[in-house]
């Protein structure tokens, strides 16, 4: 059981207001700590999209900064970090509570985001009145220019559902004018408003590429059979299976797909595809399969990356999420290393500076990271990013997907 | 004119006919006993009269209204009062209050001091009086059944509706419950009443309506019902009609 | 006198408390009326007649749903207005429906219901609206939130109050002793328990329409969240569901403690709320309030 | 096209009708409700994950001994939880509403003591996951094997129910509590063999879902919510009733998925039950008197 270790580790320090004080504390470090403070989801159902993707980056990237000797300041000292944890119990009733406390009980000097949409949706403005920067990862949302306006200080880093169906439905088109697939996509979506998102932006797209929807469906989220959705999926007579989906819902559709023996020239799901648990659950056979998202996995910076957190974590990172997180943290090192604490600064430098990290060299527009990959490949047990093409950095699509 | 008219009631469970085609009335002040053996659908019939049940055909009236086909409390806001077989108490709420709920919800639909005359007027007549600031469920089984007969009075009912309510006493509660029963119908009630303790019946009925299988077998002076043939039969356990 | 006085002047002090108070302060204290008022308007309904609703979430969700549709459509007052008759709409619809059922048919109903809900919004939203997640920007302050929901609280217990001492409340009273012996006293069932119903129904929903402009974005996953509605029934049930001020001595205490506990045990944190309720079922079962008047009672008799 | 939805649909159905079998033991012959029914489930799935990722047992090997735990898990909760609130209610309506609490409690109880053991994260093996073709259709290995799962375990316990003496108490218990004792029939014992029964089904249903689907610590209302809806509309405390109800809901599911609309399946699966609630609470198939 890959979750077991990280629990296991997680409780052998103490929790709540875990003081996260590393003895290695440099010669040059400072007394005073920088107190750096988050309400993530621990139980409930964000608990589990949080423990993949937010909590592990979070408590990693403490770690190593700690471990170096604390956290950078313009004058060249480096001071310490001190960690305020709260459960949001994925209420957020509970989260904007928790911020307030941060903010006016704790006074922390940072905050990081929740995981999700609406949940960084939930903190956007509370975050902007008490003026903290807000570096929202895990939200997903079409709507990020308008939130960036709206809110001067905070930053979107995971595009919107639009930018991923368009990005999709560019790497189908290639596929199509080569020849190697027909123009027939079998779409399945999601009832939720990630997955709305989605195919909302990927009806159009598709019809301007000329390709035909021949199966187009949405399904309850809580699903848990896929049979009858599947065959038909494969009767459409589709060379192209889209699944606009969550990790649950991409796993059981993977399974019935290797079990009925269906096997479309592409098969896309999205959430949960670029899970490191996602090779088990295909067992073995993920070679091939498309998913939302995507990292250069030839890139020193992420193996770099994914090596750290597997020896911190016990698990690899998904190959989604978990590299812009951790980069946005990085930007956030970076940031206070050049313009301090003071938010206003902070936020301008955040707004306007140029990054080095995980996910390579960048640099915001509009206060959004619009340098994303949109769809990512399982290719020779790495997940890698196939779109968009010209990318540096992108490997060429494998299509038709090998036989499961 | 008759209070009470039951006309043709009728109700089957499934294939069982619990009441078959039972007709007859009550006047106004008038007591009648229900009598028959275990099963014979005298319970049923009570159910029937007060709402409980809905009739299957035939038809209830009550001072010339037809009232079968009316909820439980609109017939009990028409006049009908019941006890239950097994005693049916509000047990957290006190003796007064639990008596004062009919007046409050019942034909005269009292409240306030009136609604507390009303109540105080029939733990008086129980003789629970001394005890009306008591929780219900604090009470003996003795008192339960007093406390259930005055809240049928304090809806200040025209025909009240007795379902063995004198079941279960000792001699001496017995005697006092006749008294009691008897002092109702002194003031101008209609009682149908349930019961086996013929000594009882003898006592307070003049005349008997008697059940079995669901029919009515007898409707009579008392004593010629006790003495029928076809009654007799039917307590001994033997096929009525045969 | 004195018993309108004491909550009168405690009100007052409450209205002046944000003043006083930090953010995080103002936001304990919106936490904290919150579930007073959802406390207090289950005990309306469910304290009385035993029917015990987990049906909470179904009216607060779909209160603070109906803000979400409304609040770029209609000026505030029209939109909590809204929002209160959609709840009680949705009340008389499932009240007229449900509420022969009995006991246990009941309780799993309304166990049933926000999934309901939650499943016709989104399927609405997906196949009418071609949409799902919308978005509350509206300029209510948390103070402006607090002071609304304080008065929805002391509204409510004022109601619980005026109810109690007039017919519905008695009628009420008798039905969750005996709906047998309450029919046959004359009192209409149907009626009774479906005023209850929708009364506390629609606070419940007002609840949640007042409170929404604090979660900005709202899904139907987001605002349907379950633990909202066994924690109500917990904390009514712990200071006693039948008694006026019952509800609103569980709520505090224990939001409180849910507080303190999720900083201090975030982990394991349904672990403990599960013992709590455990707890509370097994060692007060009739609440606080009920058992300390047993007490004393017991001790002014010996 | 009919065949495969036919197939299909049966096929899905075994997997529910086996949920919903222990929780509709559980109130039919001890009267409790248990809300924490799908965090057993959970649990027993867990416990064979961990059986076959940490010691190679494949789940359908450990499912006997993971059913006896089962059993004896609902045996202690039984002694320990449900038998004071028995005996605090003396056979009154109260033990409904004081049940449906504690398990309620049990519930929070169950998947906080999950979330630390197992954590937040999705959890899913591949065991038995060939298609077989079935005239044509291909299902999965392991859903068959749950189905048969299902056969066996509701076909063993209607047999047993109806032509043992043992099946005579417990339905004699079911039928009048109250009377049973007069014919010597120890209630309690009874009472506390149905629930515990009723947990190893539990467990048994959830090693067989440990097989085939992808799982979390959270998910066990969702568990909870099918069986009760199998339940109602099999008759509460019906077995053979939760048989065909469950395969009923299959067929149904599958249906409206390839004849209308996928997204309809869960709408048409709360309408059912919202129907079956309001017109039948006694449930489609027969009465309980």
């Amino acid at each position: 059981m890959k979750g077991i270790s990280r629990r296991a580790l997680l409780r052998a320090g103490p929790v709540g207001m875990a003081a996260a004080m590393a003895l290695a504390a440099g010669a040059q470090a400072d007394d005073a700590t920088v107190k750096i403070g988050y309400a993530v989801a621990r139980t409930g159902p964000n608990a589990t999209g949080a423990g993949i993707t937010t909590i592990p980056n979070y408590e990693l990237w403490v770690d190593t900064v700690n471990k170096a000797g604390g956290l950078a300041m313009p004058d060249g000292k480096r001071r310490m970090i001190e960690v305020v944890e709260y459960d949001n119990r994925s209420s957020n009733e509970d989260l904007v509570r928790a911020i307030e406390r941060l903010v006016s009980q704790d006074k922390v000097d940072l905050i990081l985001p929740p995981w999700g949409t609406g949940a960084n949706l939930a903190i956007a403005p509370l975050m902007a009145r008490f003026g903290y920067p807000q570096l929202a990862v895990t939200a997903v949302t079409d709507k990020a220019p308008d939130f960036a306006a709206r809110w001067e200080r905070s930053f979107w880093m995971l595009g919107g559902g639009h930018d991923y169906a368009a990005g999709l439905v560019d790497v189908l088109s290639q596929a199509r004018d080569a020849g190697t697939i027909n123009a027939k996509v079998a779409v399945v979506s999601v009832a939720d408003g990630f997955g709305i998102d989605l195919i909302s932006g990927a009806r159009p797209a598709f019809e301007a590429a000329g390709f035909e929807l021949a199966y187009d469906k949405s399904y309850p989220l809580g699903t848990s059979d896929f049979a009858a959705i599947m065959s038909e999926a494969q009767a459409s007579g589709a060379d192209s299976f889209v699944a606009f989906s969550y990790p649950p819902g991409s796993f059981g559709m993977t399974r019935t797909a290797q079990t009925m023996g269906y096997n479309p020239a592409v098969f896309y799901v999205s959430v949960g595809g670029a899970f490191p648990i996602y090779p088990g659950v295909a067992d073995g056979r993920e070679e091939g399969v498309m998913a939302i998202g995507g990292v250069d996995a030839g890139s020193p910076a992420i193996r770099d990356y994914f090596a750290r957190h597997e020896a911190f974590a016990g698990k690899a990172p998904d190959s989604w999420a978990s590299a812009v997180t951790y980069a946005s943290l990085e930007m956030l090192e970076q940031a206070v290393a050049r313009a301090g604490l003071e938010h206003g600064a902070l936020a301008k430098e955040l707004s306007e500076g140029t990054f080095e990290t995980v996910v390579g060299e960048v640099k915001l527009e509009d206060n959004q990271l619009r340098d994303l990959w949109w769809v990512g490949q399982w290719q020779g047990g790495a997940f890698r990013a196939v779109g968009p093409s010209g990318r540096e950095g992108a490997s060429a699509p494998v299509i038709p997907k090998p036989d499961w | 004119m008759s209070l009470l008219e039951i006309i043709g009631a009728e109700k089957r469970f499934g294939g069982l006919r619990a009441v078959d085609g039972v007709s007859f009335s009550l006047g106004r002040g008038e007591i009648a006993g229900l009598l028959g053996p275990n099963g014979s659908g005298k319970t049923t019939l009570i159910n029937l009269v007060s709402g409980a049940l809905p009739l299957s055909a035939g038809e209830i009236r009550l001072g010339g209204r037809r009232i079968s086909g009316l909820g439980r409390d609109r017939i009990a806001r028409a006049g009908v009062a019941r006890t239950f077989q097994l005693v049916r108490i509000l047990p957290s709420l006190s003796l007064r209050e639990n008596v004062m709920v009919p007046a409050v919800f019942g034909r005269k639909a009292h409240w306030g001091r009136a609604a507390e005359r009303v109540a105080d007027a029939a733990l008086e007549l129980a003789g629970l009086s001394a005890r009306a600031a008591l929780r219900a469920s604090e009470l003996t089984y003795i008192d339960q059944k007093r406390l259930e007969l005055a809240r049928a009075l304090a809806a200040e009912p025209e025909l009240l509706l007795l379902d063995e309510w004198l079941a279960g006493l000792n001699p001496t509660e017995l005697a006092e419950g006749v008294a009691l029963i008897r002092r109702l119908q002194g003031e101008g009630l209609a009682i149908l009443m349930v019961e086996h303790i013929l000594d009882a019946v003898r006592a307070l009925c003049p005349r008997v309506v008697v059940m079995n299988s669901g029919r009515l077998i007898a409707d009579e002076a008392t004593e010629a019902a006790l003495s029928d043939p076809k009654v007799i039969a039917a307590y001994l356990g033997e096929e009525a009609d045969a | 006198m004195i018993r309108l006085l004491l909550p009168l002047a405690a009100l007052v002090l409450l209205a002046v408390l944000p003043a006083l108070v930090s953010e995080y302060g103002l936001g304990l204290l919106i936490g904290a009326a919150t579930y007073v008022t959802l406390a207090s308007a289950w005990a309306l309904f469910s304290g009385q007649t035993h029917y015990v609703s987990l049906a909470t979430v179904a009216f607060y969700g779909t209160g603070a749903y109906a803000v979400a549709v409304l609040n770029e459509a209609l000026p505030y007052p029209a939109v909590l207005l809204c929002a209160a008759l959609a709840g009680a709409a949705m009340a008389l619809a499932v009240g007229l429906s449900t509420l022969r059922l009995s006991g246990v048919y009941f309780v799993i109903f309304s166990f049933g219901l926000a999934e309901l809900v939650r499943q016709l919004i989104t399927w609405y939203e997906v196949n009418v609206t071609g949409t799902l997640g919308r978005y509350i920007f509206l300029d209510v302050t948390a103070r402006g939130i607090y002071w609304q929901m304080l008065a929805l609280g002391a509204a409510t217990i004022a109601l619980s109050a005026w109810i109690g001492r007039g017919r519905l409340g008695m009628a009420l009273r008798v039905i969750g002793d005996d709906e047998e012996v309450a029919a046959h006293s004359g009192i209409n069932l149907a009626r009774s328990k479906l005023a209850a119903f929708v009364l506390s129904a629609v606070i419940l929903t007002l609840a949640g329409a007042i409170t929404s402009p604090r979660y900005v974005y709202v899904e139907p996953s987001i605002v349907f969240n379950p633990t909202v509605s066994f924690l109500t029934v917990i904390m009514a049930l712990l200071g006693g569901a039948n008694r006026l001020w019952g509800p609103a001595l569980g709520a505090v205490p224990l939001f409180l403690a849910f507080e303190w506990l999720s900083a201090h045990f975030p982990d394991t944190y349904p672990v403990l709320l599960g013992l709590l309720f455990i707890g509370v079922v097994f060692l007060v079962p009739q609440g606080i309030l009920p058992a300390a008047e047993k007490l004393l009672r017991r001790r002014a008799e010996a | 096209m009919l065949t495969t939805t036919l197939i299909l649909g049966l096929v899905l159905g075994g997997s529910y009708a086996l949920l919903a079998l222990g929780l509709t033991l559980q109130y039919g012959i001890a009267r409790i409700m248990n809300l924490a029914y799908g965090e057993v489930a959970l649990a027993a799935a867990f416990i064979a994950v961990a059986l076959f990722q940490g010691l190679g047992i494949p789940p359908l090997v450990s499912l006997p001994g993971v059913a006896a735990a089962g059993y004896g898990a609902g045996w202690l909760l039984y002694q320990l939880m449900m038998r004071p609130l028995v005996a605090r209610s003396g056979g009154g309506g109260r033990l409904e509403t004081d049940s449906i609490l504690a398990t309620f409690g049990l519930l929070f109880l169950l998947q906080g003591v999950l979330l630390t053991a197992f954590g937040a994260d999705f959890t899913s093996i591949s065991y038995l996951d060939r298609g077989i073709s079935i005239l044509g259709v291909p299902v999965a290995a392991n859903r068959l094997v749950a189905f048969g799962i299902c056969v066996l375990a509701g076909g063993a316990l209607v047999a047993a129910l109806r032509f043992t003496r043992w099946g005579l108490s417990l339905r004699a218990v079911a039928l009048a509590p109250g009377a049973a004792p007069l014919v010597g029939i120890d209630v309690n014992r009874v009472a506390r063999q149905g629930f515990a029964l009723g947990a190893a089904l539990a467990a048994t249903a959830g090693a067989s879902i440990s097989m085939y689907q992808t799982f979390s610590a959270t998910g066990g209302v969702v568990f909870t919510m099918k069986a009760l809806v199998i339940v109602i509309m099999g008759g509460v405390g019906n077995v053979p009733g939760a048989l065909a109800a469950g395969f009923a809901l299959g067929l149904i599911e599958t249906f409206v998925a390839t004849a209308i609309d996928p997204g309809l399946t869960l709408a048409a699966t709360f309408a059912l039950f919202l129907g079956v609630l309001l017109w039948r609470p006694q449930g489609l198939f027969g009465a309980r008197t």
